[in-house]
């Protein structure tokens, strides 16, 4: 993982240096503990700053999908021939790498505007398990090979990183890069994807209430900050639906309908594009389980449609496509 | 002002008391999240925490309020009622003093001369807060000697519960404060040893506060620096999302929506955020704040001048939560300490 | 206390005009529904109400009527949101509410004995007319110097206050200057921009003040007009527009620095402009 | 919440989204044929069930729909070619998805109905209204104001 960062450092200052990228989206140290913090690199000599460590838990492919945006509508008023491109370095673990595969289908920017620093994943640090595990305020962490060294005003504590890694990178099938310019690393050993499903065949078999009443209460806790939406790769419409208000989607009231529905309609929107990168379970400030129900449109796009949401730039995005033969089980016949 | 010792058994009995005649919102554990809530169906209110994730604001200037309802008429839309004289008698428990200073600044904004907000004062006026003060600073991202608070402040409480370590000192504030004592009857006289005792775990409590900011200094810079690359640094991993202005104990920034259910309607006052790109956007497609950044300095300079400027206080307690709960880190302290720097 | 600010005041629709071609600007004529509250909405040229309407939400409106106009009110409304688009549909008899009067106003003493130009440009000129139509009126005209009108649409079609117009061309009290960008085959009057009819007009700076609304672009050309005619900065004032919803101060986005244009506005004078922010 | 109890003489809404060139002209030959069918059905026409938003049936769950109804034309005689197809797969994910989080199955029904089908839609109509009437009214996302 050490070398990994090194030689991020190390390629991204050249890249920066040759001017083949105008800006490396990496990791940088925040100022608490477990925090590495997306971080914009424009200068070589600011690519020291970039760090690679299991804090790294953003999907940094929103924030490429933005510049290049945002760099294009400052351009709409110039003459085409005086438009330039701006190219965006980023540095992407497997889902990060899925996220784009998305952004490439869905045709948000071409593949010549990102430059991908591939980086081998072991997944990231759930910041909720590591305060369980704490019992209190964190004041420091670090990893220790295998550990996670954890300071609180108690003292110190020890856990293996294995369990207090984000319920993503626990089954994630795609830790690797699937698209990749420049390499960081040997490939790191696969996680447990057969485990993926799981939590979902055990939700699918609860009795209809008792699967309403946790989704009631799991969405009682969302306070639509919309940290969830705006952190997400695939959450990238102009105007969300949230916001609409011709008509009006969603209320601002206090009725839990609106909170139900604002998640369902953003959790189903999800369909087919999910690829499981944790970002908005990990930003939410109120905890929301949202994976036990963006999982299950995964399951459903694998079993039903067999794919994988941005697994290769091939196969094409389950609902813009159909097929004669699609199951049809769920159509009614009197 | 009278000044009570409370037994630490005594307490959560004393708060129960209170519960079974009127509402009480207490600190309560909800899953893995400290929130106020309710006393009711047998909540215990929680004696031992941090601090809340929710700021209590949302007892005086809720997430959603009904302003008015109307209906639907033959002649066209009529009011119905106006919303305000519903607010009940409530006792709010557990306040950590940087979030009970939130009220007053509040307070400066919703109680001005003109333009009073009735919603607000309304639940202000019936609401009685039982402030516990930090004789240890409950989280290292704590700044409130910082911006003007400290961490056995009184200000907007009407009773200040200080833990000496085998008793609380109760201190009872404000006429309202003191109408609790009378519900809790006989509790035993503070002495000068009590007091001097707060006094020295108030010095303690301060000298523990490691994190500080040069909150009121940077005041001439902001004057002054309207424009500058400063504030290209900030915004660039920002999410754009609420989180920092919904847990802010001080932000009052709200938006008014109708909402229709067949003939009935109402008119909803709700939280907005300086964050969002809506928040500004007008209807001509004009928009005097387009990007983050511009955002960003809208809510420093909220915070840090522009409400000095008209009510003389930084509208910042200090409680550390957007610190805390910021997705992608962005840290206020860091940002003021660095414009200190300039 | 004080009336529930929030609480809009029950009015009737009793007339509407519509005003331009393009038909998406009318004036609403506002009547209230119970006398006192027509009693209690003392309010000046230059500020605004929020015209509420129930399940679809609230607008700010600057008052087009004059405070000279007894018994009712008047909005100019140009059709562009849900709940103007809402009012566009509306029908003369219908209930609805208002909120105000909000804000501040023309500087009305301080224009005073002085000579007064009005520079106003499309459907901005609402509440310049409830400031032209406050200074002719018998009782004040002489309180106040020459009156100098420049005022201007893109076309014909699009000039608001037809009717008004005319009338007011026929006074001896007023220069009344109106223009258009492009005449069509019936327009006999001016042709050309505002800032050019202001440069032509030359109105003299000797104890004089410039009261100026319309577009931004307008508004951009036609001051170095008037620096140049020798107007100081603390002579002209013109009205902010910002997104608005509270009204009085508190919803918190409709500020420019530390002022809210809703409730320290929105007349400013360029003095006042320069030393506030520029984001609006 | 808990689910309501069916009460004596209440009546199912049921929404029916449905498209313009097979189910609607399939409802309008039942209603020239004058096949009865239960009335708890309110149509929207739409120009394809591929032009459905998967919102518009939850929102009208939220709105207050006892149960919905969605019908199109056969796989293989969409009049836009392949508009249902991508309708079907759309809907399987979203039956599956809202059965899931707890809403009863029974309330969002999925069905093909052609042009000639008058008597098959006077069927899927009693039989949706049917499978609606057995779970009462809808209690679970409807919004109260």
């Amino acid at each position: 993982m050490e070398n990994a960062a090194a030689k991020l450092r190390e390629e991204a200052k050249k890249l920066l240096a040759a001017k083949k990228v105008d800006v490396i989206i990496g990791y940088e140290k925040g100022t608490l503990p477990l925090q590495s913090v997306p971080s914009f690199i424009e200068k070589p000599e600011d690519a020291d700053k970039l760090v690679w460590d299991p804090f790294c838990s953003q999907n940094l492919a929103k924030f490429a999908h933005d510049l290049i945006h945002q760099h294009k509508a400052s351009q709409v008023r110039m003459k085409p021939e005086e438009r330039k491109k701006k190219v965006v370095g980023i540095v992407a673990r497997g889902c990060t790498t899925r996220s784009m595969v998305i952004h490439l289908q869905e045709k948000q920017y071409g593949r010549d505007e990102v430059v991908i620093l591939g980086v081998p994943c072991t997944g990231y640090v759930s910041k909720k398990k590591a305060a369980g595990a704490a019992g209190g305020e964190i004041t420091g962490a670090e990893v220790k090979r295998k550990d996670l060294v954890l300071q609180t005003a108690a003292g110190e504590k020890t856990v293996p990183l294995s369990s207090v890694l984000s319920d993503s990178c626990m089954t994630c099938r795609f830790n690797n890069p699937v698209i990749v310019d420049v390499s960081l690393g040997e490939p790191a050993p696969p996680m447990n994807p057969e485990g993926e499903y799981e939590k979902v065949n055990a939700f699918e078999k609860l009795p209809e209430e008792e699967r309403w009443a946790y989704f009631t209460k799991e969405m009682a806790k969302c306070m639509k900050c919309f940290a969830c939406r705006n952190t997400c790769p695939s959450c990238y419409c102009k105007v969300c639906f949230a916001e609409q208000n011709q008509p009006a989607w969603i209320g601002v009231s206090v009725d839990p309908s609106d909170t139900q529905m604002f998640q369902l309609m953003r959790i189903f929107h999800m369909a087919g594009r999910c690829v499981d990168c944790g970002s908005c379970i990990e930003v939410c400030p109120m905890g929301v389980d949202l994976r036990t129900f963006l999982k299950k449109l995964d399951k459903d796009g694998f079993e039903l449609f067999n794919t994988r949401p941005g697994g290769d730039m091939a196969s094409p995005p389950p609902l813009s496509a159909y097929s004669y033969e699609d199951k049809e089980e769920f159509i009614y016949n009197p | 002002m009278e000044k009570r010792i409370i037994k630490k058994e005594n307490l959560a009995g004393l708060v129960k008391k209170l519960a079974a005649e009127r509402t009480v919102y207490a600190p309560v554990m909800e899953g893995d999240n400290v929130v106020y809530a309710a006393l009711e169906n047998g909540k215990e209110p929680l004696l031992e925490y941090g601090n809340t994730k929710d700021a209590p604001k949302n007892l005086f200037f809720p997430q959603a309020e009904t302003l008015l309802r109307f209906l639907r008429t033959k002649r066209g839309m009529e009011l119905k009622e106006d919303a305000t004289g519903k607010a009940k008698e409530v006792v709010l428990f557990g306040v950590r003093p940087c979030d009970a200073r939130s009220f007053v600044l509040l307070d400066s904004l919703f109680d001005q001369e003109h333009w009073k907000d009735p919603y607000y004062i309304e639940r202000r006026s019936k609401t009685t807060v039982i402030s516990k003060g930090c004789v240890h600073p409950p989280y290292s991202t704590c700044f409130c000697t910082s911006v003007g608070g400290h961490p056995l402040s009184a200000e907007g409480a009407d009773v200040l519960l200080t833990d000496l370590g085998d008793a609380y000192l109760a201190e009872f504030l404000t006429p309202k404060g003191e109408k609790l004592l009378e519900k809790w009857g006989d509790l035993p006289k503070a002495d000068d040893a009590a007091e001097a005792k707060k006094k020295d775990l108030l010095a303690k409590a301060e000298s523990e506060i490691k994190s500080k900011i040069p909150g009121k200094e940077i005041k001439n810079w902001l004057d002054a620096n309207f424009e500058n690359p400063f504030w290209d640094t900030i915004h660039k991993s920002c999410l754009a999302c609420g989180t920092c202005t919904y847990l802010c104990p001080t932000c009052h920034c709200f938006d008014i929506t109708d909402e229709m259910k067949k003939e009935d309607g109402k008119r909803v006052r709700s939280w907005d955020s300086c964050m969002y790109w809506l928040f500004t956007q007008e209807t001509s497609g004009h928009n005097p704040r387009t990007s983050q950044k511009q955002r960003w300095r809208q809510r420093l300079m909220h915070k840090f001048k522009y409400f000095v400027d008209n009510f003389d206080a930084i509208a910042c307690v200090g409680c550390g939560r957007c610190v805390m709960y910021c997705p992608v880190n962005i840290d206020i302290r860091k940002i003021v300490t660095d414009i200190s720097k300039l | 206390m004080e009336r529930n600010p929030y609480l809009p005041i029950p009015v009737e629709v009793v007339k509407i005009t519509t005003e331009v071609d393009t038909k998406d600007i009318k004036t609403f004529r506002l009547a209230f529904t119970k006398k006192e509250d027509e009693e209690n909405f003392k309010y000046m040229p230059g500020q605004f109400a929020e015209l509420s309407l129930y399940g679809k939400g609230e607008s700010p409106i600057g008052i087009a009527s004059s405070p000279t106009q007894k018994g009712y009110l008047e909005f100019t409304v140009q059709r562009a949101g849900v709940v103007t688009q809402a009012l566009h549909n509306m029908e003369e008899g219908t209930p609805m509410g208002v909120r105000g009067p909000l804000g501040n106003y023309w500087p009305i003493n301080y224009l005073e004995g002085k000579n007064v130009v009005i520079v106003g440009g499309g459907f901005a000129f609402t509440t310049l007319r409830s400031l032209l139509n406050y200074m002719l009126y018998e009782e004040n005209r002489a309180r106040f110097g020459d009156i100098t009108v420049v005022y201007g649409a893109r076309s014909p079609g699009l000039l608001i206050y037809k009717d008004e117009l005319t009338e007011w061309a026929k006074r001896k009290d007023l220069n009344l200057n109106v223009t258009v960008d492009k005449g069509d085959a019936g327009w006999t009057g001016r042709e050309g921009f505002v800032p050019t009819v202001c440069k032509e007009i030359a109105p003299s700076s000797e104890n004089s003040v410039t009261v100026i609304c319309g577009p931004p672009i307008m508004i951009r050309f036609t001051l170095p007009v008037f620096f140049d005619l020798g107007f100081s900065k603390e002579n002209i004032y013109t009205s902010l527009e910002m997104r608005m919803k509270c009204g009085i101060g508190k919803c918190g986005r409709c500020n420019v620095g530390n002022k809210y244009v809703c409730k320290d506005g929105p007349v400013f004078s360029l003095a006042e402009l320069d030393k506030l922010t520029k984001e609006y | 919440m808990a689910e309501n109890k069916p009460q004596e003489n209440w009546e199912p809404k049921i929404v029916g989204i449905v498209c313009n060139w097979c189910t609607y002209a399939g409802a309008d030959l039942a209603g020239i044929s004058r096949i009865q069918y239960p009335p708890n059905i309110r149509l929207i026409r739409v120009p394809c069930t591929g032009r459905i938003n998967p919102f518009y049936i939850m929102k009208a769950l939220q709105e207050g729909a006892d149960g919905v109804l969605v019908s199109g034309c056969h796989p293989g005689e969409c009049h836009y070619l392949s508009g249902n197809l991508s309708a079907r797969r759309k809907f399987n994910m979203l039956k599956n998805f809202l059965t899931y989080v707890g809403i009863e199955p029974e309330r969002i029904t999925f069905t093909w109905c052609s042009a000639s089908e008058g008597d098959r839609f006077a069927q899927v109509v009693k039989g949706v209204t049917e499978r609606v009437k057995s779970r009462g009214p809808a209690a679970k996302l409807v919004k109260a104001l």
